[in-house]
């Protein structure tokens, strides 16, 4: 099967454990609420909270994203079926696209709510002028953060020490995501008079990025998670 | 299937400390020996899971010391994990294991009926099932997979009287329509009374394998 | 000798950087030490 | 540099060492000592930044050092991924630059800020050189440890040498983000060509004996690197044996 199939496959997999087992929605969703109830706490200043709404956003998102990634590789690595996959001769590209793309559609809910939470939380407020540049920002920054999601947890899924692996060598790679979508979410959304047009240079760093690891990826993966 | 002096590394210990086999196609062969042996090791390595450090391996006229992705996809291997998605029903898992392999509905039917998965379990989230079960489901995903060699690491392990009758009959008929099965078992009069060859494994080597 | 201002920082500079690069150094002798024990001397390609 | 005193078990100080090596250290020592006498004592102070420009000669150096050694670390990766000129040699020698490379830049890290704290009254600021720099240390901090996973050495230096190359693929990324966050950046008062002769001398000598130090450490590491690789070796040579009586 080519590469595409087997990644609408991984994928369809991967989403149909996150349904049955339902994790992403009883148990990161409400972690990602918690830690932005913990920034108000932490800045406890109504005006900071929302002059830095977009940057905490974006910071729980990539927390979040720590803990669907060791989800989405202790899937894989609980009863073998890694190996597995190895040996029923699926091409490494296809597992990182399809796992890419699962990891995507659960990211894109995750950050749904966490715009949410950051609406009623922060007093954020959305203008009809940012919506395409929103979603634009939000679209390629996924993408590039499920990418660079799957490399590194396939490359940490079969390590000692996982758990502090995958951080340390995930966080410094994900700065400029991190950096790019806060800005050009604060460009979406007005904040501190900033407006669209300041954004849409940044969307141009997401969507190299997401090329770069996209690219990468699909050609690394195998060697990566290979024995 | 051979190799030849075959040398193979698990976290720097030679699980396999050259080790020779040569496997006719069609032979079911029975892997025996103590624990800690060499027999997962063997099996794996043959999967294309386990790099060869040194000495030749050819399996089904593949070189594994050139490119072990070749191999995969025509082995089937059952190993200590069922490597089964524990969140997912047992038809989901099956179809699953099929699809990747581009195995059709029937097929994919069939090999549930062959390893007697009633339709009852059909629906049963995998974690939920006892050890026996788990085990028939991945070995209906293993017969799904139409594999031209099989490697069985333990197949019998949890299985009732009627499931060992079951998997016998899946692995003659296996072999007689051409495929080689290579089982470790220790199982010795059950798995015995199936291979046409029993070989033993000691200390990372092959013995009697003439 | 030209007089210093802070004269803490820019000694003190000078002591992480050469303590530094010595620590490593010493470090790294010591493992080559422990692992050439371990090893026959001919097996020195560089030597 | 425990360069000219034997031990009494080997005739050489170290196993590493070759008769070039041995120059070579010499050399980089020799370099040192004069980096100490010109930065810290014969050269004057800046008109702007007073004394603070001392530190200048070694962190400006560590820097470039740092930058070289991953670069040099990108090459060996890319020159073990190739399969014409695939050498466990490459991967050792990536490893080796990459570990020197990490302490220089560590070097790097502190001496600069201790430079801040003189020139800016602080011991750091966003701007985008440093702030990419932090994120290259830890980076390599990364790479050094994905290469501590284990497997076989071949497993090891594919697995490393990708994440170097991805490593490489990164810091444009970082560097052009940081930048574009934080536009305006502290004048880099140096550069501008304000530097006398005995100051520009200083940072010379600093240059060179830091290149020397950097060409001495890396073939020491990855010959240390390559005892260790046969330890391995002679190691599996030993518990196969074990393991053949065994049957």
């Amino acid at each position: 099967m080519n590469a595409w199939g087997i990644a609408r496959l991984v994928a369809a997999k991967d989403l149909r454990v996150e349904w049955r087992s339902r994790v992403l929605i009883n148990q990161v969703l409400p972690f990602a609420t918690l830690v932005m109830v913990m920034f108000a706490f932490a800045l406890d200043n109504d005006q900071t909270l929302t002059r830095v709404a977009p940057g905490l956003v974006w910071l729980a998102t990539m927390f979040s994203l720590l803990v669907v990634v060791q989800r989405s590789f202790a899937v894989e690595t609980a009863d073998g079926a890694l190996d597995a996959l190895q040996v029923a001769g699926v091409r490494p590209a296809g597992i990182f696209l399809g796992k890419s793309l699962a990891l995507l559609a659960q990211l894109a809910v995750l950050e749904l709510v966490l715009m949410g939470a950051a609406v009623v939380l922060y007093r954020t407020e959305l203008h009809a002028g940012g919506v395409v540049l929103l979603v634009t920002t939000y679209v390629a920054a996924t993408t590039g953060l499920a990418f660079v999601g799957t490399l590194y947890g396939g490359l940490a899924a079969g390590a000692k020490g996982r758990e502090t692996l995958l951080p340390l060598l995930m966080l410094p790679v994900v700065a400029p995501v991190l950096i790019g979508a806060t800005r050009a979410t604060e460009a979406a959304l007005g904040t501190e008079g900033a407006t669209p047009s300041d954004g849409w240079p940044w969307i141009g760093l997401l969507i190299l990025f997401a090329a770069l690891f996209g690219v990468g990826g699909t050609m690394a993966f195998g060697s990566l998670i290979d024995e | 299937m051979r190799l030849v002096d075959v040398v193979a590394v698990l976290g720097g210990f030679p699980a396999l400390a050259g080790a020779s086999l040569t496997v006719e196609r069609g032979e079911i062969v029975l892997l025996r020996g103590p624990n800690g042996a060499g027999k997962t090791s063997l099996l794996r390595l043959c999967a294309g899971l386990l790099a060869v450090e040194r000495g030749q391996a050819t399996v089904l006229g593949c070189d594994l010391t050139l490119d072990r992705a070749a191999v995969r996809r025509r082995v089937g291997l059952l190993g200590h994990a069922n490597g089964l998605y524990a969140d997912l029903t047992v038809g989901d898992n099956v179809r699953f294991w099929g699809d990747t392999v581009g195995a059709t509905e029937r097929e994919i039917a069939a090999s549930m009926e062959r390893m007697g998965l009633a339709n009852r379990l059909m629906d049963v989230p995998v974690g939920r099932l006892s050890a026996g079960q788990r085990r028939r489901t991945a070995l209906a995903c293993l017969v799904a997979r139409r594999a031209e060699l099989w490697l069985l690491d333990e197949p019998h392990a949890g299985l009732d009287a009627a499931g060992r009758d079951e998997l016998d009959q899946t692995l003659r008929a296996a072999a007689a329509a051409g495929a080689t099965v290579m089982v470790a078992s220790h199982e010795l009069e059950r798995a015995g009374a199936l291979a046409s060859r029993v070989v033993e494994v000691v200390g990372g080597q092959v013995r009697g394998a003439a | 000798m030209v007089a210093m201002l802070h004269a803490p920082y820019v000694i003190g500079s000078y002591v992480v950087t050469l303590g530094g690069i010595a620590l490593y150094t010493v470090g790294m002798f010591a493992r080559a030490r422990k692992a050439a024990k371990r090893l026959p001397d001919e097996e020195r390609p560089w030597s | 540099m425990n360069l000219t005193s034997s031990s009494s078990s080997s005739p050489s100080p170290s196993p590493t060492s070759t008769r070039f090596t041995r120059a070579l250290g010499v050399a980089a020592l020799v370099g040192i000592g004069w980096l100490v006498l010109f930065g810290l004592f014969l050269s004057p102070n800046d008109r702007v930044q007073k004394t603070g420009v001392r530190i200048l000669y070694i962190h400006v150096p560590s820097a470039w050092l740092a930058y070289l050694a991953f670069g040099v670390t990108g090459l060996s990766s890319a020159a073990y991924l190739w399969k014409r000129t695939r050498n466990l040699q490459w991967d050792r020698v990536a490893g080796a630059s990459a570990e020197v490379g990490v302490l220089f830049m560590g070097i790097t890290l502190v001496s600069g800020s201790l430079w801040g704290r003189i020139s800016w009254g602080q011991f750091w600021t966003w701007d985008a050189r440093l702030t990419t720099t932090a994120f290259l240390f830890v980076t390599y901090i990364g790479y050094l440890a994905v290469r501590d996973l284990g497997g076989t050495h071949q497993q090891r230096a594919k697995r490393s040498a990708v994440m170097a190359l991805l490593a490489v693929l990164e810091v444009p990324l970082v560097h052009f983000s940081v930048k574009w966050w934080r536009p305006l950046h502290q004048n880099e008062t140096v550069e501008k060509g304000k530097l006398n002769g005995l100051m520009l001398f200083s940072l010379f000598i600093g240059l060179i004996s830091f290149t020397l130090l950097y060409v001495w450490l890396v073939i020491h590491r990855q010959r240390v690197l390559a005892l260790n690789d046969q330890v391995d070796d002679r190691g599996l040579d030993l518990a196969l044996a074990a393991r053949r009586e065994e049957s």
